[in-house]
């Protein structure tokens, strides 16, 4: 038994952290707006979902014009990168201003109502554009990363079996790494970083303080919807077929991330981002080994979740979090 | 303006009139014109300007009864949009029941739910396999399905094996607290859902994702319950239960424990309050509601799958409540009915009259747009409007008002809540 | 004749006895219309939509006006059964084509039939469907039982596959198609090595596919639709899973090769839906369709048409032996029963006494290039 | 007689030392004062005492015997109520009610009883209520009964907090600062509230207090705790003179305005 | 020459009328102290003055510029440090982030080290806590930290509201000091007070505030002695 799982344990830990990159830098993007508003941005999934479409959008337009081929695939990359990301930076400044700002002061659940309205309304218009356009909302976009890396696993360790990568892989936790050891270093080191947790913790009084707190949640929804759009990018990169209703559940997952690792908590986001990804890699891979049967694959969501619940009623503040102790 | 209203809330014969003329006036048009979905809303929101009038709590009741039991039902059944109106109705009901018991949970009790649609299910499915031969499967003894005589006691198990889920939910994670709580509750509403997904090995209890077909209807006296109208009034029964117990929790020790929970918790502690049992308490008697709807859902439904379970249905139900007003008892009853009747039947029969319109050719629409694909754009739009424009929910709660001779120990002795007024009966909003 | 049809439905707005001197029949299609198998949904509905216009002279000679309904069941059994009592509640309405899932299928025409009215399905293949016996219930596509079984044959017979994985998506659909593969290679002596599902809506099938690395079956058949069957022919061979691979005809769409591109090579897919452009009427069928609607036809487009054609000559049936005039909905219901011999554009179409039909076939499918529709392998007919 | 008695009591937070070895009693209807510089651990201590926080060690005994432990509402079911210094009302909620949520422990209503309204739930109900409005009009806040809360301005909402640690019936009750952000009038008022309140429900007060001419005037013992250590105790004259007290906390001034 | 003049200020809550034609002013170089009761509206005037609520009606004047409806983030970079009752402290940043976010708009980080040094100057405690997070702090800690942030600022005019609650006497009597000196060195400081004796005997000049309404008004020492203050705020 944990010979077989051990076979095609490398392969597992790839595939776990493919999906488990795309997860975290989604949760960063929860993480960031939770972290300044207390408000679980629903919308972030489709902000993802758009990014990925916005991002096909282009390469499309590039291959189209014939560039794909004549550009080096990773300077293709990163400028559709850049372009997506400031585009929906613009996109979550945008619906910062429409949807939520007129109810900051409102009770805390009713963003929540908007941030659904906000949801359903992206999903039906990338729909709509898409399916005008191409007749057809599922979109195929053009290969780029596309070459198999062979990783002799099995010179390491006999039990392993070989795995394979696709070299998408590798850009994928590169720009993640990279993403979130910026994001880390702006929000921690730098004075808009701080401001940015001023205003999370006491908005008023950070106003006092000459912060112009329009501007820093207007630049935290910046940051945390052209992380969310990058990372839709990456996904089509990574994934190849892409449709207007893939943020929902991927939004979930990453969002129950972001809370395994402690919301509001940047490398807590990463870490419970990887986690959660490697652990439905490795239970959809072994679950049926390991309970001889008795559980099949389609229970690695059961099991993502079960671990949660566990880790979070042993350490409820998740696992990155700090523990507050209230000061009564 | 203003002046109009204070003389209309001033002058109850004036008010009687005019919500008589109303109803004897929607009541003719929706028996007249039987198919104008527009009179059967506007038949429906004669609640709502019941609601506002000032009248005692127990004429409100009587009248509210009136239109429910007979008006309503009698207009309706005159015409060929009887059944579709009564669907609409019971589904109303259904999600009504739902919403004030999670309204208990995320309204008085502040914890937010997002997995509630679990009990739902577990309703359903308990009636869902005893209902149908699925039982065969796995029980040693009896014999399956049972007969539909069975499902009045099913309500009350559906009531109690929902109550059991929602302690057995809350011993671990109420000490998760907050957002995590939200994320906590995710997790254990699919974690529900993909079990009876899945449960058709290594025993077939759910059958899983084929789900379970064929449910024994209700019976009664021989009367088999197959329609709408008829679930219609098992509905409004049960839902009737329900708003007298979430009235009568609402202002006692219990509710008032709920609201000091969910305002501080240390200081609710520190006035005596059992934080976990209160909060279990709350679990129990929302999940309650939702367990006893679920075996109505899966009589009514004949079918019980998986798909009817899941997180955007729990979100819905928690639309329902916040868009209503939370905490808020008629506000919630008011956001569930709009928001299930936005659903199923205005947009519904608005894409209709668009589509309409478009075969006819009148007006052109591309494919991309047609109206039928739509609908969440525009049921997410009247979201973000709605949240807007009433950010308090469309009737916020409010607090129980007393008077002070009800409090000093000179007056006689009140009958039940008399001393319970709603502030709303002071100030009328017919702006909103 | 736009204005006439407001003016009807006023009319019918006005007194309550409108619709009995009413000479409109109004046929729902009832299909998701939105969400992840709107494509197919939508051709569907696009494919009864053709039929009926075709038909509106005819009616409109015997004195009637035809109109469609479309409804969006969203894949959601709740709107399904929801919409249902809406169809129900319109008299004008004397028919129904649909749905696609037969998950939605099942509950709402429970409703159908307490409203006797007549369903045609294009597409559920679920033995369920017809199988509670219900005089309502028709459908002119085959039945999982068959459809399974007829994939296993083909897999172990044609193809020599002796160790198969199986992985289905969970739905009512899919976990039924799957269990009748199942069943049928079972019965034929292969080893089945693994039986996994997968979620809906997911994109990352990684996890499962490893299990199949592990395996090394010769076979691999997905029971589910194109979105997640293309993603996952994919991923499968992105990670040197080269084997054939089979699936139903949830697979059967263009989408499938859009999502998979080269992968979809050397796949097999069984499906109820044959091929429409292989008889000159399905071409020239294919042609008005994309003529009209500006799309090609997917694999149920043309069942939406048949399905469509059926049910509108049970209506006619109805109407002659009425007299030529309004039927009722069981006078309906009982002349789609009746329909014999029925030449659809893909299909022969008659009713057997549960509302399957003796004709339908099973059609196997490969893939030698990216291109859809793929190359018909083979053609099986009810024994 | 005591009725509280402190023994060794301690508490840490992570390096710091918020209580240490702290040794107390106090004497059955007694008003004590606990007073030091801000920071020397007097709410920490009040938190101990009423199970908010667990002492890292030491012993606290109520009528002899032991508290430590307990959760929070059982240590009110014990019979000791306390307000906070940063206000904790139940902001959303009526004044009454949030006097009525006080009574918890003393009414009986079930769930069943209350869902079907039996009598005994009815009459408690209106009995409990009347109960409400005489605490308020005793700490005199009967003319707002009806308004929310978190309303209320900052005095008022002090005192609402006194009315609701009233009425779980304590024995025991702890008053963190009462009298912040109160004028020199209103906080006279205060104390002789504080007065009658010993005096009339047969209480045990301790208080928490920076405004000198207030524990001076009201208080029969003090005790003064600085960086989480007892400094001093004894009477309000002993402690005015103590050396280590004025340097620590009273300083010149204040030394001369207790006086 | 005055720096601040409010004239005529009608500021509601919802239909609550909480300042009802409010006129006062301060002169440059001045401590004012505004003294009332309970819910007199004395910090409602320090919020409209910052900007935190916005008047219905009236105008403010500040340094000769109209700053009536100025956002509080354009009134604090204009000079007004405000105070705020409560503390308000950002309990997750540190001490130390707290006093820097007190310079959010100084970018040289050698101004913020020397005006940090003062900082502790006037707090030693302060400079003993520099790592603990805020929220941790005792009461009076806090109020320290909150006055040290705003004078991170180095304003003009720095407003006060309450900065004597909760504190032991000895630090009382330390601020009032602090505040003397602070003045002293030219800052323009209007402080609210309950602590009405102390207040009084500090200020210039002083309001005296009820029910939303400015009903007296005079020199510190003169209001001291003044009947109806005594009567009323100092008993
Ligand atoms: N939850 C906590 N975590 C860490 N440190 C704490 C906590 N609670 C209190 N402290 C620390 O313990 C010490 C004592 O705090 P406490 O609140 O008891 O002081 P206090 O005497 O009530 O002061 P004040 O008069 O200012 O209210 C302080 O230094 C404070 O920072
Ligand atoms: N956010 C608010 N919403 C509604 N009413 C308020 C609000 N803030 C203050 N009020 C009301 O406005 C009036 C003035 O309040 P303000 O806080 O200015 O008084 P204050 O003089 O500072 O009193 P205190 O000494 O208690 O701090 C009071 O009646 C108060 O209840
Ligand atoms: C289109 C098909 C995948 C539908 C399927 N045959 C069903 O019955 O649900
Ligand atoms: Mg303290
Ligand atoms: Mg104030």
């Amino acid at each position: 038994m944990i010979e077989q799982v051990l076979h095609t344990l490398p392969q597992v830990l790839i595939d776990g952290l493919a999906l488990g990159a795309v997860y975290a830098i989604v949760a960063l993007g929860y993480t960031m707006v939770y972290g300044i508003l207390e408000l679980i941005n629903f919308a972030h999934g489709e902000i993802f979902m758009t990014g990925a479409f916005v991002g096909t959008a282009i390469l499309l337009t590039f291959s189209g014009l014939g560039w794909i081929t004549s550009m080096p695939a990773i300077i293709t990359l990163v400028l559709v990168l850049i372009v997506t990301s400031v585009l929906t930076g613009l996109l979550g400044m945008g619906i910062e201003r429409v949807a939520y700002r007129p109810l900051r002061n409102a009770p805390k659940l009713i963003t929540l109502i908007t941030a659904i309205g906000i949801s359903f309304l992206l999903q039906d218009l990338v729909r709509f554009i898409t399916e005008l356009k191409n007749g057809n909302y599922i979109l195929t976009g053009p290969n780029l990363f596309n070459k198999q890396i062979g990783i002799e696993a099995s010179s390491i360790l006999s039990v392993f079996n070989d795995a394979s990568v696709k070299s998408s892989f590798f850009i994928v936790l590169g720009v993640a790494i990279v993403m979130m050891i910026t994001l880390d270093f702006f929000v921690n080191r730098t004075k808009w970083g701080m401001a940015m947790r001023a205003v999370a913790q006491d908005r008023e009084t950070a106003a006092l303080m000459t912060v112009n707190v329009n501007k820093v949640i207007a630049l935290t929804f910046f940051i945390g919807s052209a992380l969310g759009g990058a990372t839709g990018v990456l996904f089509a990169v990574q994934y190849g077929t892409i449709d207007p209703y893939i943020g929902f559940i991927l939004g979930l997952k990453a969002f129950t991330a972001a809370v395994l690792g402690g919301i509001g908590n940047i490398r807590g986001a990463m870490f419970g981002g990887i986690l959660i990804g490697l652990l439905e890699m490795f239970a959809a891979a072994n679950l049926p080994i390991v309970s001889h049967g008795v559980l099949g694959a389609e229970y690695k969501d059961v099991f993502a979740f079960a671990i949660l619940i566990i880790v979070l009623i042993f350490k409820p503040e998740g696992l990155f979090g700090k523990v507050t102790v209230e000061k009564v | 303006m203003k002046n109009w209203l204070s003389t209309i809330q001033a002058n109850k014969r004036l008010q009687a009139i005019m919500i008589g003329l109303y109803i004897v006036v929607t009541f003719l048009s929706l028996y007249l014109a039987q198919k104008s979905v527009i009179a059967f809303l506007l038949l429906l929101a004669s609640l709502l300007l019941l609601y506002f009038t000032t009248f005692s709590n127990r004429i409100k009741w009587l009248v509210a009864g009136l239109v429910m039991v007979v008006l309503l039902p009698f207009a309706a059944s005159q015409g060929e949009a009887y059944q579709s109106y009564m669907e609409v109705a019971t589904l109303v009901g259904i999600y009504i029941a739902m919403a004030l018991g999670l309204n208990i949970v995320v309204g008085m009790a502040g914890l937010l739910d997002l997995g509630f649609v679990a009990f739902f299910a577990i309703g359903a499915y308990t009636y869902g396999i005893f209902a149908t031969s699925q039982a065969n499967n796995f029980m040693p003894f009896g014999h399956y399905p049972l007969s539909g005589g069975s499902f009045w006691v099913f309500i009350f198990i559906g009531c109690l094996a929902a109550a059991l889920f929602g302690i057995l939910l809350g011993i671990p994670v109420l000490r998760v607290k907050g957002d995590y709580l939200a994320i906590v509750t995710l997790g254990f509403g699919e974690i529900i859902r993909i079990i009876f997904n899945n449960l058709d090995k290594p025993v077939n209890i759910t059958n899983g994702a084929m789900g379970l077909a064929s449910v024994q209807p209700p019976k009664l006296f021989g009367l088999d319950f197959m329609y709408p109208s008829q679930f219609y009034y098992i509905v409004l029964v049960i839902l009737l239960v329900v708003i007298f117990a979430v009235r009568r929790l609402e202002y006692s020790k219990i509710g008032r424990a709920w609201k000091a929970v969910r305002e501080n918790e240390i200081a609710a502690q520190s006035m005596g309050i059992h934080l976990v049992r209160t909060k279990l308490m709350a679990f129990a008697v929302g999940a309650s509601f939702s367990g006893m709807m679920g075996v109505v859902f899966a009589a009514k439904q004949t079918f019980v799958d998986p798909t009817s379970f899941t997180l955007l249905e729990s979100i819905t139900i928690l639309v329902m409540v916040i868009l209503g007003g939370m905490g808020s008892v008629p506000g919630v009853i008011l956001g569930a009915a709009l928001v299930t009747i936005l659903n199923l039947q205005v947009l519904t029969e608005l894409t209709n009259w668009l589509n309409q319109l478009s075969l006819n050719g009148v007006i052109s629409i591309p494919d991309a747009l047609s109206p039928a694909k739509m609908q969440r754009f525009i049921f997410g739009a009247i979201l973000i409007l709605f949240a807007l424009y009433r950010p308090q929910g469309l009737l916020p709660a409010k607090n129980p008002v007393f008077k002070k001779e009800d409090l000093t120990d000179t007056s006689g002795h009140p009958p039940m809540n008399a001393g319970v007024q709603k502030e709303g009966a002071q100030h009328v909003h017919l702006d909103s | 004749g736009c204005s006439g049809g407001n003016k009807d439905q006023n009319a019918s707005n006005g007194g309550s006895g409108g619709s009995s001197g009413s000479n409109v029949i109004k046929i729902a299609t009832q299909t998701p219309l939105s969400g992840g198998s709107a494509t197919l949904g939508e051709s569907i509905k696009l494919g009864a939509q053709l039929a009926l216009e075709e038909q509106q002279a005819n009616f409109e000679k015997l004195g009637f006006k035809l109109e469609l309904v479309p409804y969006d069941d969203q894949g959601d059994p709740k709107k399904g059964v929801a919409n249902a009592q809406l169809i129900g509640a319109d008299k004008q309405i004397f028919g129904v084509v649909g749905h696609l899932n037969s998950g939605v299928a099942i509950p709402s025409s429970e409703i159908y039939e307490k409203y006797s009215i007549p369903m045609v399905s294009p597409a559920n293949t679920a033995t369920d469907v017809t199988d509670r016996g219900l005089k309502t219930v028709n459908r002119i596509c085959a039945r999982d039982d068959f459809q399974g079984p007829a994939g296993a044959k083909f897999a172990i017979e044609k193809l020599g596959a002796k160790k198969i994985f199986i992985i289905q998506d969970k739905t009512a659909y899919g976990s039924g198609l799957a269990e009748a593969f199942k069943k049928g290679a079972e019965d034929l002596g292969a080893q089945v090595v693994g039986f996994e599902g997968i979620t809906v809506g997911e994109k990352d099938f990684n996890g499962v596919l490893n299990q199949v690395l592990a395996k090394k079956p010769d076979l691999v058949y997905f029971g589910g639709l194109y979105t997640e069957g293309g993603q996952l022919i994919k991923q499968a061979r992105d990670k040197g899973i080269t084997v054939p691979i089979m699936g139903g005809d949830g697979l059967d769409s263009s989408t499938l090769v859009q999502i998979a591109g080269d992968a979809v090579k050397n796949v097999y897919m069984t499906s109820a839906a044959g091929l429409t452009t292989a008889t000159d009427a399905g071409k020239q069928f294919a042609e008005k369709y994309k003529q009209k609607f500006g799309k090609d036809i997917e694999s149920y487009s043309a069942y939406g048409y048949d399905s469509m054609g059926v049910l509108l000559k049970g209506i006619e049936n109805a109407i002659k032996e009425n007299g030529n005039k309004l039927p009722s909905r069981q006078q309906v219901a009982e002349g789609v029963r009746k329909v014999q011999e029925y030449e659809g554009v893909v299909t022969k179409v008659s009713f057997d006494e549960k509302g399957d039909n003796k004709y339908a076939k099973i059609y196997i499918y490969k893939f030698d290039e990216a291109k859809y529709p793929a190359k018909l392998e083979d053609e099986v007919s009810k024994q | 007689m005591s009725i509280l008695t402190v023994k060794n009591l301690t508490k840490q937070f992570g390096g710091l030392v918020a209580n240490s070895n702290i040794d107390m009693d106090v004497e059955k209807g007694s008003i004590t004062a606990v007073i030091g510089p801000n920071g020397a651990g007097k709410t920490t201590f009040f938190n101990m005492v009423t199970g908010v926080y667990q002492p890292t060690s030491g012993d606290i005994l109520l009528n002899g015997e032991s508290i430590v432990g307990l959760k929070p509402h059982q240590v009110t079911r014990k019979g000791i109520a306390r307000t906070f210094q940063n206000i904790r009302l139940f902001g959303a909620i009526t004044v009454l009610e949030n006097v009525m949520v006080g009574m918890h422990t003393h009414l009986h209503g079930g769930l069943f009883s209350t869902i079907f309204n039996l009598p005994h739930v009815r009459k408690e109900e209106k009995e409990a209520r009347k109960e409400a409005y005489r605490l308020l009009e005793y700490v005199g806040l009967e003319s707002l009964f009806n308004e929310e809360a978190q309303n209320l301005p900052y005095g008022a909402q002090r005192k609402l907090e006194i009315a609701r640690a009233l009425a779980t019936q304590p024995k025991v009750l702890l008053l963190d600062e009462p009298a912040a952000g109160m004028n020199p009038k209103e906080t006279s008022e205060l104390t002789k509230l504080i007065y009658n309140m010993r005096e009339e429900l047969d209480l045990t007060i301790i208080l928490i207090e920076h405004d000198m001419k207030l524990v001076m005037e009201i208080s029969e013992h003090i005790v003064v705790l600085d960086h989480g250590e007892k400094i001093a105790e004894g009477t309000p004259d002993e402690i005015r003179n103590n050396q280590k007290v004025i340097e620590a906390y009273l300083g010149k001034g204040a030394a001369a305005t207790a006086s | 020459m005055s720096l601040l003049r409010l004239e005529n200020i009608n500021t509601f809550y919802g239909g609550i009328h909480a300042l009802k034609g409010v006129t006062l002013e301060v002169n440059e170089g001045e401590i004012v102290t505004l003294i009332g009761s309970n819910g007199a509206g004395k910090s409602t005037t320090l919020k409209t003055i910052s900007g935190q609520v916005k008047p219905k009606s009236g105008t403010i004047l500040y340094n000769g510029k109209d700053i009536t409806n100025t956002p509080p983030h354009v009134t604090a970079f204009d000079g007004i440090a405000h105070v705020p009752e409560g503390r308000r402290i950002f309990p997750r940043l540190t001490v130390k982030e707290n006093l820097e976010m007190g310079a959010f708009s100084v970018k040289d980080r050698k101004v913020i080290e020397e005006r940090m040094e003062r900082v502790f100057h006037y707090f030693p405690k302060i400079k003993e806590r520099l790592h603990q997070k805020g929220g941790t702090m005792s009461g009076g800690e806090q109020q320290m930290l909150a006055i040290g942030r705003a004078l991170m600022m180095q304003p003009k005019l720095l407003m006060l509201d309450e900065p004597s609650m909760g504190l032991a006497p000895i630090i009382v009597e330390q601020i009032f000091e602090i505040i003397h000196e602070l003045n002293e060195e030219g800052m323009t400081i209007l402080l609210v007070e309950q602590n009405a004796f102390q207040a009084l005997q500090i200020a210039h000049r002083g309001y005296v505030i009820q029910t939303g309404e400015i009903v007296m008004t005079g020199p510190g020492q003169e209001l001291l002695v003044n009947e109806q203050v005594r009567e009323a705020y100092l008993a």
